[in-house]
């Protein structure tokens, strides 16, 4: 349950029963392929999923760049984003538990809508926390969720974002532990999550390393994933851990500035891996943005299913360990990189993702000759926030704004 | 030296609960010395995290208020030096204030000070008996206790693993759920506390308790003391909407308590020898 | 060029010469893979677009109608329909061609976004033409295609729907008929584009078919699509054709009702092939609704995406033949299809798509042991219509919509 | 017999187009009468259809001023009928009209009538020589021309397979696009005209003719007659949204005429032999 001194289980004494027992599910089912468990996870992934998804070279980013750019298209997985890999994971693990109920928590509503389509999927009742926040800023998602049968419950406690839906799905599960399973969004909270939902992800990788080999006959020179909590991060690396010639760049949201506001409690980034400190937060031990005395701070992006103050437990280690480089981009990078992609690539990608194209645009020259970006989801959910944060900058290859006028 | 034994000396514990700085750093200090006039034996003082994660809306909101007032672990040991009680002080945190305090990593700097402005022991909600050690070996340094909630749901082995590591008393959860004033008063609590019997470390019960009526129902089924949160926050929160002054205010923490130490007591009156609990 | 009386070249003049060298074009590059187009156009399916799709099984709806029900699942697609099959491959051949521009029409806004992402992938300026209306009803497909970085031209003649689109862009293309493709997003139009459309989205059935024979060791009893101007119809269908065991089932949008007004020129419903006469529209001669005079009729849908007065002449060609049948199922019924899918199966359909499971939902028992449904596109596009439609009906299963006021 | 082959007999033709029924039927009369009186030699009268995909706005509009004032096929062959003019009549319209009209399917049913009404060919901008058949042999059954538009992309194979059914005269697209005023006259023009040399058909030029100077260069450049119809177009346009007489309408179309007839004319005597076109 540890990477390095990372990890553990900082939860509440009431919930420790059911992370046991989560633990010993974990280790049988996902582990050890019990009842085979990870056959079916693995067929429906398959045909409700939409997986494999291809690994597709990026012609014109490739002649750009002057260097192979493939793309790891998770955008193309059902719901748009690599989320449905965890989702469909830990809401089939809940019903081989013997659970009745989901919850979940989202902040960007991407993990929402994941479990929500995965819990129709299997036919498992699903409650989904969102921040206030969070719910007017991705109203479409929220309407997903709903069409997909799911109850939406709003968090209006603090700042109504991921954090405060995270520690309100705790407080959920700790009441309902007996019924319910909680679905975690991302390589965070107490073991066995980080583990767990990092085997879901590493689909990701491990098609991904066999499409390097059978498409170029080798492996990439890098991987470039974008990085909040930092499932798809982990997913892209986890298969290319052992391969010491593949550089691993997780890439996180610079905001507006690396800078913190120690008085007002903010950080105008969430770049936890780049500029955080060690500490404990939603049941892990990891690195986050923390205020001296180690109050959590309010972290920022563009995009809101980055804007998270904490990072995964696993993620820190490796970074730690010099085997993941940690490097950020800022809003209008990311911005940038989105109408980049729209345009060259026919690809419209998700503000997280197109953060993961914003490094590789500023620092190409250094990834070598192959570069795999992970492509974590399609941007469709991102307009309504694209249109708006573009129309307040000064983005040079963004499309005419004006027709935009009104919103969506 | 801690001097969290001497709250089980004499009967059952009363032991409340207030967030320090709700609503502000002044009213505060009224209030926990209100609590002592009621009758308080043992006092938890929560010391504000951004992600009460164990907390429901009444204690969220007021670890919200006091988090706005400027509530800091620096002020809350100022807090704890000028406070004018003499009953013991347990020390309500989450892990990662006692963890970043100070100049080194890890628990040490913050149980040496706590213990310097004379905490005596400390509830930590999200450290489990797991990740405890270094916290533990920090309160055996200073000697402090370091109390451990037993949940409905414990059991086994991690209640032994948590039996090893406790002292001061246990928290027992009367319920599963989060802190909150609620009405009914479980039986999961019987259940929970005769798992505990074997175990010669006092036993209060926690969550839900909110009269002088339920105090005396745990008391009588076997608790050590009753610990009282939102019932108290819930006072303190009407006072401050409502505009009222901190001296109203603590006038009415003060019955509440009497009425909260005056329903333990009953509850001892009412105690039946029970089969299964020698 | 014909299907029987039906097809054919209703075209200015002016516009010959560039069918003509359009039809020589798909007889060497589509038909004889001449420069190995064929095998650029799958290699590009396949990464770029995600191909192939799942068949897959749907557990919930198997169990409901006591047969097995497979889906294929078109709303995997890069861009969330099987537009993008048709798109890309008249794209690409517009390139093969030497052309420098494309021009489309889009009425939901599907193929305009898919043929704006082609257009994007391919590096070739793009324009689309949508009826004022369409716009107003698909906002964020219009801006899909702005983002991906091509013109948007409002039509405001007539009703400004898709019909007016269609017209619109043959004018354009009459202009510009040298350096330009007009990429019709269905098998209507003049031949080659039924033809040729077909072909592009049979992909669909190619797949279905080998898919059922590996799936489920033999070919389904029945395969329903629904059925505007008929892509997906043709798509799923194709490959099925020569199989007579395999029933065929276009579905069209019955609208409120199969009456029309003739006095108004109005047919609440779009039912071309169920209810429409012969006659010549938009290059084919095909089924269409008209008037006693030949004026063609206002259609109506729920679905903008079915919303159109013709239909492919291959289909009308293949129902007067009795190989394929023509049923439809109404506004409500397609409604309530969208909730039962998306909360049943964890699939938001497209509004079109809801039409082809309404029909299942009604005649399930008439439609043998094995039913393939056609899942052509995925509905994030309809959230808004689906909220404000579900809204002034009673729709049984739609959950409750008081969440839903103030729209996305 | 149709009487097209009269409007070439005396110099160039001048050959106006209207939509039937814009902005309504008595008004329309009153244009249509003007035409004549400003010089027309044939006039191409047009019969709406809903989709008009060959027409550029100018006309897309009339198309829909006159559906919306409740022009039918009917109605139009009633129009005719009633109309006071005596220079040939062509009836431009598309084939789905044509197709659907009377109780069997083809088009047999509405050239019949269109020739009993007097109208004495057909233009069908949606019917190219391949799908021409079924028309060519009614027209040939009721002795009406049949006018193909040849587009300056006309070339080869296709233009001989239009010329060998075209009767009555060509009409010759001046350049890419759809109906339209615009300033420039192709040189497409020439080069058309020049392709068409080897045909013994008159060869009357459109699309894009607004002004009598216009016409005097088409002519000058070899054309047999002149076909204005945005132009004309623009004027009823004109005086719908000005809210003008019909009256006053018509005068204006009645000069309008006269300038583009006059200018046809002037356009014979700016001829100067051309070496490849004898």
């Amino acid at each position: 349950g540890k990477f390095g001194d990372y990890g553990g289980q900082y939860v509440p004494e009431a919930l420790m029963p059911a992370i046991e027992e989560l633990e010993d599910a974990y280790e049988r089912y996902v582990l050890e392929n019990e009842d085979g468990f990870m056959d079916e996870f693995r067929r429906r992934l398959r045909d409700f999923g939409g997986r494999p998804t291809p690994l597709q070279r990026a012609d014109r980013l490739s002649e750009r760049y002057d260097r192979e750019v493939y793309l790891k298209r998770e955008d193309l997985v059902h719901g748009g984003a690599h989320k449905l890999n965890n989702a469909l994971g830990q809401v089939l693990l809940a019903k081989y538990m013997g659970k009745e109920r989901i919850v979940a928590e989202t902040g960007a509503g991407q993990h929402g809508t994941a479990t929500a389509m995965a819990a129709a999927h299997l036919d498992i009742p699903c409650e989904i926390y969102m921040g206030k926040r969070d719910i007017n800023r991705q109203r479409p998602n929220v309407f997903r969720m709903r069409i997909n049968g799911a109850e939406v419950n709003p968090v209006t406690v603090g700042r109504g974002t991921l954090k405060e839906a995270i520690s309100e799905t705790m407080r959920d599960w700790a009441t309902t532990v007996e019924t319910t399973h909680y679905v975690i969004g991302s390589v965070v909270g107490p073991h066995p999550f980080p583990s767990m939902v990092r085997d879901f992800q590493s689909v990701i990788s491990k098609e991904a390393r066999k499409q390097s080999r059978e498409q170029f006959g080798g492996l990439p020179d890098s991987v470039l994933a974008c990085a909040g909590g930092g499932s798809n991060t982990m997913g892209a690396f986890a298969n290319f851990v052992d391969d010491e010639g593949v550089d691993l760049y997780a890439v996180e949201a610079g905001g507006s500035s690396l800078d913190v506001d120690e008085e007002k409690g903010v950080a105008p980034n969430s770049a936890s891996l780049s500029t955080g400190g060690d500490g404990i937060l939603h049941g892990a031990r990891t690195k986050l943005l923390q205020d001296r005395d180690g109050q959590i701070m309010e972290s920022h992006s563009v995009s809101s299913g980055l804007d998270y103050a904490g990072v995964g437990p696993e993620l820190a280690y490796l970074v730690d360990e010099r085997r993941v480089i940690p490097v950020n981009v800022d809003d209008d990078a990311a911005l940038e990189a989105f109408h980049r992609l729209s345009q060259e690539e026919g690809i419209i990608p998700a503000l997280e993702t197109a953060h993961a194209f914003a490094y590789l645009h500023e620092e190409y020259e250094n990834l070598g000759e192959t570069v795999v970006v992970n492509v974590s989801g399609r941007g469709d959910k991102d307009l309504e926030s694209v249109i708006e944060e573009t129309s307040k900058r000064n983005i040079p290859n963004a499309p005419d704004m004006s027709m935009f006028q009104g919103g969506l | 030296m801690s001097r969290v034994p001497e709250a089980f000396e004499d009967g059952p514990a009363f032991i409340p609960y207030l967030a320090v700085g709700d609503p502000d750093y002044e009213s505060s200090l009224e209030y926990v010395e209100a609590l002592e006039r009621g009758g308080a034996d043992l006092i938890e003082l929560g010391l504000p995290f951004s992600e009460p994660i164990a907390e429901g809306p009444t204690i969220q909101s007021a670890v919200v208020r006091s988090l706005e007032g400027g509530m800091t672990p620096t002020r809350f040991f100022e807090f704890v030096e000028e406070l004018d009680v003499d009953v013991p002080l347990v020390c309500m945190t989450y892990y990662n204030l006692i963890y970043q305090y100070g100049d080194e990593p890890g628990p040490r700097p913050f149980v040496e000070k706590a213990a310097e402005v004379g905490i005596d022991g400390f509830v930590v909600p999200d450290l489990p008996a797991e990740e405890a050690g270094p916290l533990r070996e920090a309160c055996d340094e200073f000697d402090r206790d370091l109390v451990f909630i037993v949940a409905p749901t414990t059991r086994g082995e991690r209640l032994e693993r948590i039996m090893d590591q406790v002292s001061g008393y246990v928290y027992v959860q009367a319920r599963l759920g989060v802190t909150g004033a609620q009405e009914d008063v479980s039986d999961q609590t019987g259940q929970s506390l005769d798992r505990l019997a074997q175990w010669d470390v006092p036993k209060a019960v926690g969550f839900g308790i909110k009269t002088g009526e339920h105090a005396a129902n745990i008391v009588a089924g076997g608790a050590d003391g009753i610990i009282v949160g939102s019932a108290l926050v819930d006072i303190v929160a009407e006072g401050h909407e409502n505009g009222d002054s901190a001296a109203e205010v603590a006038d009415r923490l003060e019955t509440k308590a009497r009425e909260l130490k005056d329903g333990a007591l009953r509850g001892v009156e009412q105690r039946v020898p029970h089969p299964e609990r020698q």
